[in-house]
């Protein structure tokens, strides 16, 4: 029962945020909002038991991501929403229209999920206790390659940034 | 035009706006905590890199000058006081000596001795209150309220001396309005005594202090031929190698018998001229104590004629002021009982000339640090 | 009783509102968060079928996502720069040029 | 029902009560001290030694009028100060004050949770309050709030790294996240983690100065050059909510790293019996004394230090600072090791 409410309330939450986040004018109101539905999805996160990502989720995304998005709306300082001069050719159509797909898309989970119930996996054999510790196991056992592409990923993204960021080198 | 990373050409155009990747024009002043008054100081802003300096200055403007040309000889010293404020017995003696050179007349060597211990009393008030503020402004605020507890021992004297704390009119044509109160010289002997442990005291915290070093060195560099060429003087002249002191150069008061040395800087930057400001403090005590202990006896006033009318001529003469080299230009008619011209040479004026050269390339946080190092009062700038 | 479905179907919500934000949307600012909606949406799935079924590794693809959004998000926004350096808009009808 | 409900309220009322007042009194005793260091008297005339001056200022601020300037951004400034005020007291639900007491014949813990990922919650929230600083430079509309907010928010996010690299060291030396098991690791060790990784708790401390913009790395707000910096535009009970954020996250630096550097309710040297006869003092009374000396720390270095350059601060986080505690991170991870 506590769990339903508090998974519909922050259900509510992460959508209701994520419209306003599409549909707000300002763009600085726009990122705020961001913030607020990253926050929500944290508490998702911990709803489900995924605490360690919770606590990433606020550092790297709320904490981190999202101020590099307020830095760049406070540097290009717009003057006039782009959503002002109208292009004809803007494809909305198309966006509701895949918009109708995922509506299709939820009925067929729907009706997928009353057919066959999710099968139970097996307990893999992790030695350590706590989501933190269970999350950084297999992070660098099984993962380990993954993980070291994604930290190469993040060091050519920095330099990347850099380079595209900076006037003169 | 401003040349992109791409290799096009943009035209850098301003529209107002509040932020832009290219450059932010901001407005300091005239009502900012360390422009010391009311400067007004223009800067363009490349991110936080000062490309260039415009400095606004007239919001102080009182037409002092205008306003001595239709005074007589003896009501302009009051109004010197209001000049630089912070050092008035120096803009007093200054005057006077100017008017005493136009009417050739003889100061006794008293008067032209506690004239020497009031201009060194004056630059020591006026260096702790430069101090105060420059250390204020990097962000040392003990040092600020250290410093004032000094000055206030100085006011004191003052106080003692001519009842005033601030504008002191503390000068005759010819002398001195009256002769120092009994035991005032023990005073001076004895805040001589506390200022030598309490310049010890700044040096403490700032001297060799690795943050202090990291803002004052190298910034503000400008090297002697330069420096004069922009017409610096003083502390900001002599920061830079330039041992230029009206004291030595051309002595007056009684300078040309006492003993002291002019200390010089070797890069000329901030830190250079913090270097010279502390060793005049030291020096400006050598020469107290010596014009106090060998206070000879006599009269306090010159023979002054009963009305002052100086014969026609001009005049410029200049004193060693704790900001630089404070000059007096006046010319008599001859026939009327107040100047015909009365101009001034205000060091701070002239030293904030130097301003947008020094800014130039460094950050927002090293203007306040210049601003505080030329020590500048907006008084005299504006008069 | 709160099942994968339910989170299943917040997601694909999210989804959709991310990716109605990409198409209708022109300011490029507000494209790159609705691309980082889509990408909390994957995340909820991944983590609500971990948590199903009772194994990590939901979470470990999701700290991969995290970690790629953020490299997205640090080349994107540079390149927003760059662009608005030279063109002056974030209006992505008006990046129309490969090259300028 | 007692337990978990009325207890946990109980708790958060108290740590959220004495958090503010120990925040209104930060800055009484931040004047005090300053006072002192500059030889003047500081506050006098409100109370004993100016003992009820917080209360004054308090009252003074609430009765100022709040200005919302012309063409701010309305929202976003009013939500500002309170961005910037919730992390710095949230905080607080992990940090332990002791450890579990009888009170009334119940046990009752010296803290509010105890959480699996303490350390990780504590730099997450502590990473959100960044927000309060750039919207509040952002929505005023003005050119100096915005310079500061730029600086502050670069200063945060680059002395964030350093400080969280320090943490993991930390964290690497307990083998925990939890707050709690950390102040036990250091009874287990029998020694402060101040002295087991001296390096860090250095870095730490640099960062946390950084990090609560205190002198000597208050840009965000020199008076001397930005004109009060990211709340120039801010008034009455909106700006005292900005200040008090401050005084908060100083208070916050001082229990965490009193918690993870100096044994949190651990007596001095916990391991040496002969000093058991500290034990009779209650260990909150530790964990209030250590944190009152990093406050008084940090209010003396304020008195004692002139303000850092923007680039200077920059290199100093980046060039000094974390390959520093990069170091410190690798040479831990590997002697521990060794160790293991």
């Amino acid at each position: 029962m506590g769990e339903a409410i508090a998974f519909y309330t922050i259900a509510a939450f992460v959508l209701g945020f994520a419209v306003m986040v599409v549909s707000t004018k300002d763009t600085v109101h726009s990122v705020l909002f961001l913030v607020l539905d990253f926050l929500a999805v944290a508490a998702l996160y911990v709803l489900l038991g995924a605490e360690f990502l919770a606590a990433i989720q606020v550092l790297v995304y709320a904490g981190g991501i999202v101020v590099l998005y307020l830095f760049v709306v406070m540097l290009v300082n717009l003057k006039g929403f782009p959503e002002e001069n109208r292009d004809p050719h803007r494809r909305t159509k198309l966006g509701l229209g895949l918009a109708a797909a995922v509506v299709v898309e939820l009925g067929a989970i729907l009706a997928y999920d009353y057919a066959r119930p999710v099968p139970q996996l097996a307990d893999a054999a992790i030695p350590v206790v706590g989501n933190t510790e269970e999350v950084g196991w297999l992070l660098y056992t099984s993962y380990l390659i993954p993980f070291e592409i994604a930290s190469m990923l993040l060091l050519v993204a920095m330099i990347g940034a850099i380079v595209l960021a900076k006037r003169e080198l | 035009m401003t040349e992109t990373r791409a290799g096009a050409v943009t035209p850098a155009v301003h529209h107002g706006a509040m932020f832009d990747t290219n450059e932010l024009v901001l407005n300091m002043g005239p009502q900012h905590p360390s422009t010391h008054g009311v400067l007004r100081v223009v800067l363009r802003l490349d991110g936080e890199k000062v490309v260039d300096a415009d400095v606004v200055i007239g919001y102080l403007h009182r037409g002092i000058e205008k306003l001595s040309e239709n005074r007589n000889w003896t009501q302009i010293i009051l109004l010197t006081d209001r000049m630089d404020y912070v050092a008035a017995a120096t803009n007093n003696v200054g005057y006077c000596e100017t008017v005493e050179k136009l009417l050739s007349i003889e100061v006794p060597r008293r008067a032209r001795y506690v004239r020497t211990i009031l201009c060194e009393l004056q630059r020591i008030a006026s260096h702790c209150l430069w101090l105060g503020t420059h250390a204020m402004d990097i962000g040392a605020m003990t040092v600020f309220l250290y410093a004032f507890r000094e000055r206030e021992l100085i006011l004191d004297l003052f106080e003692e001396f001519c009842g005033a704390r601030l504008t002191y009119n503390s000068m005759r044509i010819g002398g001195l309005p009256l002769d120092i109160p009994s035991g005032w010289d023990r005073k001076v002997l004895e805040f001589c005594r506390i200022m030598d442990s309490k310049i010890l005291e700044y040096e403490e915290l700032l001297t060799h202090n690795r943050i202090w070093l990291e803002r004052t060195k190298g910034i503000g560099v400008i090297d002697g031929p330069e420096a004069v060429a922009i017409g610096l003087s003083g502390p900001a002249l002599r920061g830079s190698g330039v041992p230029r002191d009206v004291r030595k150069d051309e002595p007056y008061a009684a300078y040309d018998e006492l003993e002291f040395d002019v200390p010089i800087g070797a890069v000329g930057d901030t830190y250079d001229r913090y270097l010279v400001r502390m060793e005049e403090f030291r020096q400006s005590l050598r020469l107290i104590r010596q014009a106090t202990e060998g206070l000879p006896e006599g009269p306090i006033v010159g023979k002054v004629p009963r009305l002052i009318k100086p014969p026609a001529g001009e005049t410029y003469h200049a004193i060693e002021s704790p900001k630089g080299e404070l000059g007096y230009f006046i010319v008599s008619d001859g026939k009327s009982t107040n100047p015909y011209r009365f101009r001034v040479r205000p060091p701070s004026f002239c030293n904030l000339q130097g301003l947008p050269r020094l800014v130039r390339g460094h950050l927002v946080a090293d203007v306040v640090a210049l601003i505080g190092s030329l020590d500048i009062v907006l008084g005299e700038v504006d008069r | 009783m709160i099942t994968p479905t339910h989170y299943m179907l917040l997601s694909a919500a999210l989804f959709m509102i991310g990716v109605v934000g990409v198409l209708v949307r022109r300011n490029i600012i507000i494209i790159f968060m609705s691309i980082e909606l889509i990408l909390n949406a994957v995340n909820i799935n991944l983590v609500a079928f971990s948590s199903q079924l009772q194994h990590t590794v939901g979470q470990v693809f999701a700290v991969f996502v995290v970690a790629v959004a953020a490299a997205e998000a640090a080349v994107g926004l540079g390149i927003i720069l760059a662009f608005y350096r030279n063109r002056e808009t974030v209006n992505i009808d008006e990046m129309n040029l490969m090259r300028w | 029902m007692i337990d978990l409900f009325i207890i946990p309220l109980l708790k958060i009322a108290i740590v959220l009560n004495a958090t503010l007042v120990g925040v209104t009194y930060m800055v009484l005793l931040e004047r005090k001290v300053i006072a002192w260091a500059q030889s003047r008297l500081g506050p006098m005339r409100v109370g004993p030694h100016g003992i009820l001056q917080p209360v004054a200022d308090a009252l003074k601020l609430m009765i100022k009028e709040d200005i919302t300037p012309v063409r701010v951004d309305r929202w976003v400034f009013t939500a500002a100060p309170i961005i910037s005020m919730v992390p710095a007291l949230i905080v607080y639900a992990v940090i332990p004050f002791g450890p579990e007491v009888t009170l009334f014949g119940r046990q009752v813990t010296l803290y509010i949770t105890d959480i699996n990922v303490g350390l990780l919650y504590v730099v997450s929230v502590a990473s959100v309050g960044v927000y309060g600083i750039i919207l509040a430079g952002y929505a005023s509309n003005s050119k100096y709030p915005l310079l500061a907010s730029l600086r502050a928010s670069a200063q945060l996010i680059s002395y964030e790294v350093a400080v969280t690299l320090t943490l993991v060291s930390v964290i690497l030396v307990a083998g925990t996240l939890s707050m709690v098991g950390i102040v036990r690791a250091q009874e287990e060790a029998g020694v402060w983690f101040a002295f087991i990784q001296p390096l860090a708790f250095g870095i730490f401390f640099i960062g946390g100065l950084a990090e609560t913009n205190r002198a000597p790395f208050d840009l965000p707000e020199a008076e001397q050059e930005l004109t009060g910096g990211f709340h120039t535009e801010y008034s009455g009970m909106r700006f005292a909510l900005f200040f008090l954020a401050e005084y908060a996250n100083v208070i916050v630096v001082s229990s965490v790293a009193t918690t993870l550097f100096l044994g949190g309710w651990l007596r001095p040297f916990p391991s040496v019996d002969a000093l058991a006869f500290l034990d009779i003092v209650p260990s909150w009374t530790w964990f209030l004394l250590k944190s009152f000396v990093f406050l008084y720390v940090f209010v003396w270095i304020r008195a004692t230090l002139p303000r850092y350059r923007y680039d200077q601060l920059m290199r100093l986080g980046w060039k000094v600072l974390i390959p520093l505690a990069i170091v410190n991170l690798v040479v831990t991870g590997f002697i521990r090791l060794m160790v293991l």
